[in-house]
């Protein structure tokens, strides 16, 4: 988008803001339509495509053998990470994870870990010496926006529908991972004094501020991120937070429960 | 090295006969943000592509003053293979990105473009042997879908020998425990773009093999240009609604 | 998980209570090449800052015409912490120079210094929980020792939740075996620009983390305002020396 | 070169090419004159240095132990590296293999282990375990055009010069490479309805389309591979194989044999 | 500083130094003042925080456990890093060490190596399988000119105060570092006819040859490395010599003994 | 730490006295492509030098307004050693690229050619004590044939102490298990460009060995001088002739 484009768009957007209305017509609070379709990927022993509007973020689980922490010896092992592959946007560029995406990967590997989402203690093969490691590998497809929400939630939705392949390994029967919790990932960014719920690219724009909170099922506070270059007020985050759990379990209930 | 039987009473492990082609499907106009972009399955494989340009080159020096430069990205997603590959390019994909460039970029009009760049984004979803056919022929719908001009598509399949045959669009076990790969991809005009093997052929199954591969270029080539007509009729059914209006 | 006990009769296993921030020690100007520079102690925490600009961008695509862009790299020597770690950034040093450096930006009249950048390098030396938070606090003055204009100090620190109690400052032991870690950055007008958390809490727990973290805050900003006025009425006292002449 | 000089150049090859020459006088299927020393690095255990016409390319082989590929637990392994280094041509770069070296030493990689050269089943240590490497370098020292076909003849000339060091790592006594074939490389480039083997430096700088064909010694074809933003007719493909076979078994007999 | 600043300021040196004079007053084989604090970094084995003039060098000595090399299977190992963190400096720059971080890290290990300084037959754990790794590293804060004598003397100074944390591992009781030398390395550069020690930033700015000359405690010479873009004369090397041993013997007795 | 002995009877274990260089072979002009190149035996190492330049600085803003700046790559290849080393620059090789290019430096006459570059390029086929050495004789060589305008040739060599004795250009066995190594490089009035040492020397064995270095050195520029001389009159021959047709 050329800067001047940008700049009509944005003045475009803030008027609409200052009637109390989005581009899409959406109320401040609400989210764009979501698409969760799972178990795509056959090779990958879970994966969710998620749609979030025009937001498309894959996610796959891969689930191997291999060795513990030292410090948590007979519990299982969570690697996220995440691809701003260059597909997905025109800004996005080939390499390794950028600041960008290694934040991404690491505010969705917060809210898995936190929640206690899976049961680690259940994927101890040789105490001390081989656990069970779990791949969480976030594929960005195509960056409408909020791709941090789209993206833990594809990572949950992954875990809840993956198997462990120990029959492929030579360890018994497989079994289904044991998730215990969901954790839901919701986004927010301020105007002035709106705040706006799942923010769309236009939107991510020309906002200085965004938080993101994380619940368990239980309304419990797993995870939070500040991000970008602005500040919010304490009234903000509060009432940020509390939207955000009210999201948060009507996202659950609705699509993964 | 292998006691398997793949081909038996001219039937292969999954059905299929010596010149069928696995189930294609193919979508055009997937992504928003890419200017071009094409989904497709051959079989267990899952590719996307998008397109993205003609558009400035970072770094300046890369510039061509007569021409739009064409980048390939041949991508595989960590999970879209039985083990899990470490995310970023290996060895493979490089070799891979180079080729399917050198597909495409005969079709491409870069005089068009002087001083810009045009980029291809593959990713690979699911592998099953095939991904880089299965790469071009998505790329070369996406490369339309973004409003490149092109002197004409690109289609794109392998042929393969298996339990001594010629066979058209190895699935992975045959590719594995197979004797020979041979993926190319041609014009509609039958000019070849893509010509790689592996393996051990002789030079009359090489023959058979370009014979067959061609063969089932065409079926794909006739997929490809159906998926852009539907889409561009599409289009036009929008304009004809929008003048109703 | 654990059965280690962290609060004993409202006491804290380093004998703080569950709202005092550990001992600080802040030296500013400590740095000769630097533009603006700080040392501070945090507790066992040891970290310097160093400001270097505005100064030119390379490579200059990276220039912005309108504003001075910030870099913040946050680094940990390989000796600061009890095992040896590899030299050069991690993932968790690259999230933590990105949220740093947006928790400083918003106070930085970044509009000044067009095409420029502002470098701000955080050193730990000795690290012990906290780490972010004191670099921010010390970048923070190495800014102003820089006399970047910026609209207000930034003064951070973190609450934590240890035995179910919400704590401020948590020291290395209460973030490893803690139930929660809520780093936060404010300007003296309450305005937050960090806010992370990891952990488990209720809403009711949160407002009070904010609220603790806030009060830390506080008397970190009393800290920094007054190394920097006696750096600055010391400067004061010289050219008045320097008139005197 | 300067883009004027080059163009000036391009024209004279074309020309001369419509009227049948090659700048140098061969006839359109002929090489260059060939030259292969062997065993000159005396710290490698097998080593080619290959000159066709001013195109020099130095291959060293190293064979130590080392594991074995999960799917092959009881065959040797062959690594091949190609260094484009910035001695040999003005256009290399320093650093890391970019897709030109990839390519070419994938290729030769390609045509050593299709073809079976080398007898990996004689190559085991220890089943499972301990295999021996082989690491074949190709050190680029003077690009002249070809580099495919000169580094292909020097790797399986290095090859069949070989040593496996066993006593070095007591391991038993040293014994020659095992290798049971004798794989040739033969490039051509397209030039409208003419096709040229061999191509040199200013011959590949105006060419569009290479195709190299690997053959065994029985005249089977065991890889190919065309490079280049060019295309070529069946015609043509079927032309250069042909070629290429005639020309392989020349090489062969000539220079390893 | 811009270039201009920098022509005047080396006119003004070099006018200086013709009238036998340095900007700061020392004579010509005079170090600047020499501050040493030890085991300030309670994480670290062994620590030094030197200050020479306003050069300021942080080095840390870490001790763990690791594989010996395999032709010296009964003997600890030294590992020796430098960062140039471009907190010291305008010029340096993030990334991994450059060439000049690389000498610096390389001569410092040289002289803590060809002394002997560390008993290296001492950290021995298990012959051949696992032996104490000495990580020394060595951290710019402020290079205000002659960082490689402040590495150097940063190095052995902490060394001398490392305890090698055998307990931490369960390998017995903590026990210090054994040191047996005292390896001092003295630079000086060149102007003309002239040789200065312990050059500034703004000495080193306009010299063009650098020579370092590291000694041990009984006098012998262990390592020398010259550096830069010119050249010294045959006597100028001796006379470096001979005064760096002194200077040695200086700094050695009034710091570290 | 060693029982072996390496000099027996005042005569090494190749049969060298302790003043002797191992046999040299030089080669100029053996690369088509470089502007000028030299390959060079010395002893059991084998190395090949190249220059290019000057030419263009890329990127840009490594360009010098008044002068030309030098690179200097040294490389070994993977197969030039025992044991296979891993190919791509490691700590040792940028140490020795930087002294290698400080030996040449003093004597290029940079400032004819501002703006630009010049490289040299090393590449050492076969090591075996005395690369860096080798690879500056033929790197000097090769600077003169690519018709660089400088003040002198560059000679190098190493003397070493080997049984307590000082010996010059000291080869593999006796630089392992020695107990020092000097490596220097001289202009022909006896300037001194390059010099490192490791190991154990007194004063007055570091000079004995200075001295001894310094006649190796003289010895090899005779070398040097006379390869240019031939290769020289080998172009005026042809000259000649060609001034004869």
């Amino acid at each position: 988008m050329s800067s001047v484009i940008s700049e009509i768009r944005k003045d475009y957007l803030y008027n609409l803001l200052l009637r109390g209305e989005r581009a899409d017509g959406r109320s401040f609070t609400q989210y764009r339509p979501i698409e969760i379709e799972r178990n795509i990927i056959k090779k990958a022993e879970g994966s969710a495509l998620v749609r979030l509007g025009k937001t498309q973020v894959m996610v796959g689980i891969k689930i191997q053998p291999g060795e513990p922490f030292p410090d948590a010896p007979n519990r299982g092992v969570i690697v996220t990470n995440a691809e701003l592959v260059p597909l997905a946007s025109p800004i996005f560029e080939p390499g390794p994870p950028n600041e960008y995406g290694i934040e991404l990967a690491r505010v969705v590997d917060r809210g898995v870990r936190e929640s206690g989402a899976v049961d680690l203690d259940a994927l101890c093969i040789v105490p001390g010496e081989k656990v069970w490691v779990i791949f969480i590998d976030i594929h960005i497809l195509d960056d409408c926006g909020n791709i941090m929400d789209a993206s833990s939630l594809g990572a949950i939705a992954a875990l809840l529908g993956s198997t462990v392949p120990a029959s492929r390994f030579g360890l018994g029967d497989d079994f289904q991972l044991p998730v215990r919790d969901i954790p839901i990932a919701t986004t927010a960014v301020e105007f002035g004094d709106v705040v706006l719920f799942d923010p769309d690219i236009d939107e991510e724009a020309i906002a200085d501020a965004k938080l993101t909170v994380i619940t368990k099922a239980d309304g419990t506070i797993c995870g939070m991120q500040k991000s970008g270059p602005g500040m919010l007020s304490e009234e903000q985050v509060y009432r940020i937070v509390d939207i955000a759990c009210e999201n948060a379990k009507e996202i659950r209930e609705k699509f993964l429960e | 090295m292998d006691e398997r039987v793949f081909i038996k009473d001219g039937i292969r492990l999954d059905g299929r006969r010596f010149d069928e082609l696995r189930p294609i499907k193919m979508e055009v106009g997937v992504l928003k943000r890419a200017d071009g972009s094409c989904y497709m399955e051959m079989g267990d494989n899952k590719v996307i592509a998008a397109v993205y340009g003609p558009r400035e080159v970072h770094p300046r020096h890369l510039q061509e003053v007569n021409r739009a430069i064409i980048r390939y990205r041949y991508n595989m997603a960590s999970f879209s293979v039985e083990e899990r590959r470490r995310p970023g390019p290996d060895r493979r994909s490089y070799e891979l990105s180079k080729v399917s460039r050198e597909a495409l970029e005969p079709v491409i009009l870069t005089s068009y473009f002087p001083k810009s760049v045009i980029d291809i984004f593959v990713e690979v979803l699911q592998a099953d042997a095939g991904t880089r056919t299965a790469g071009i022929n998505a790329a070369s719908v996406a490369l339309a879908d973004a409003g490149i001009p092109m002197r004409s598509l690109v289609s794109s399949c392998a042929a393969g020998k298996v339990d001594g045959q010629i066979v058209l669009d190895p699935m992975k076990d045959e590719d594995n425990f197979g004797q020979a790969d041979m993926p190319i991809a041609i014009t509609p005009t039958g000019e070849i773009t893509l010509l790689q093997m592996d393996g051990m052929m002789t030079r009359d199954e090489f023959r058979q093999a370009i014979e067959l591969a061609k063969k089932g270029c065409q079926e794909i080539y006739r997929i490809q240009r159906k998926v852009l007509i539907d889409r561009y009729s599409q289009f036009e059914d929008l304009q004809d609604e929008g003048s109703r209006r």
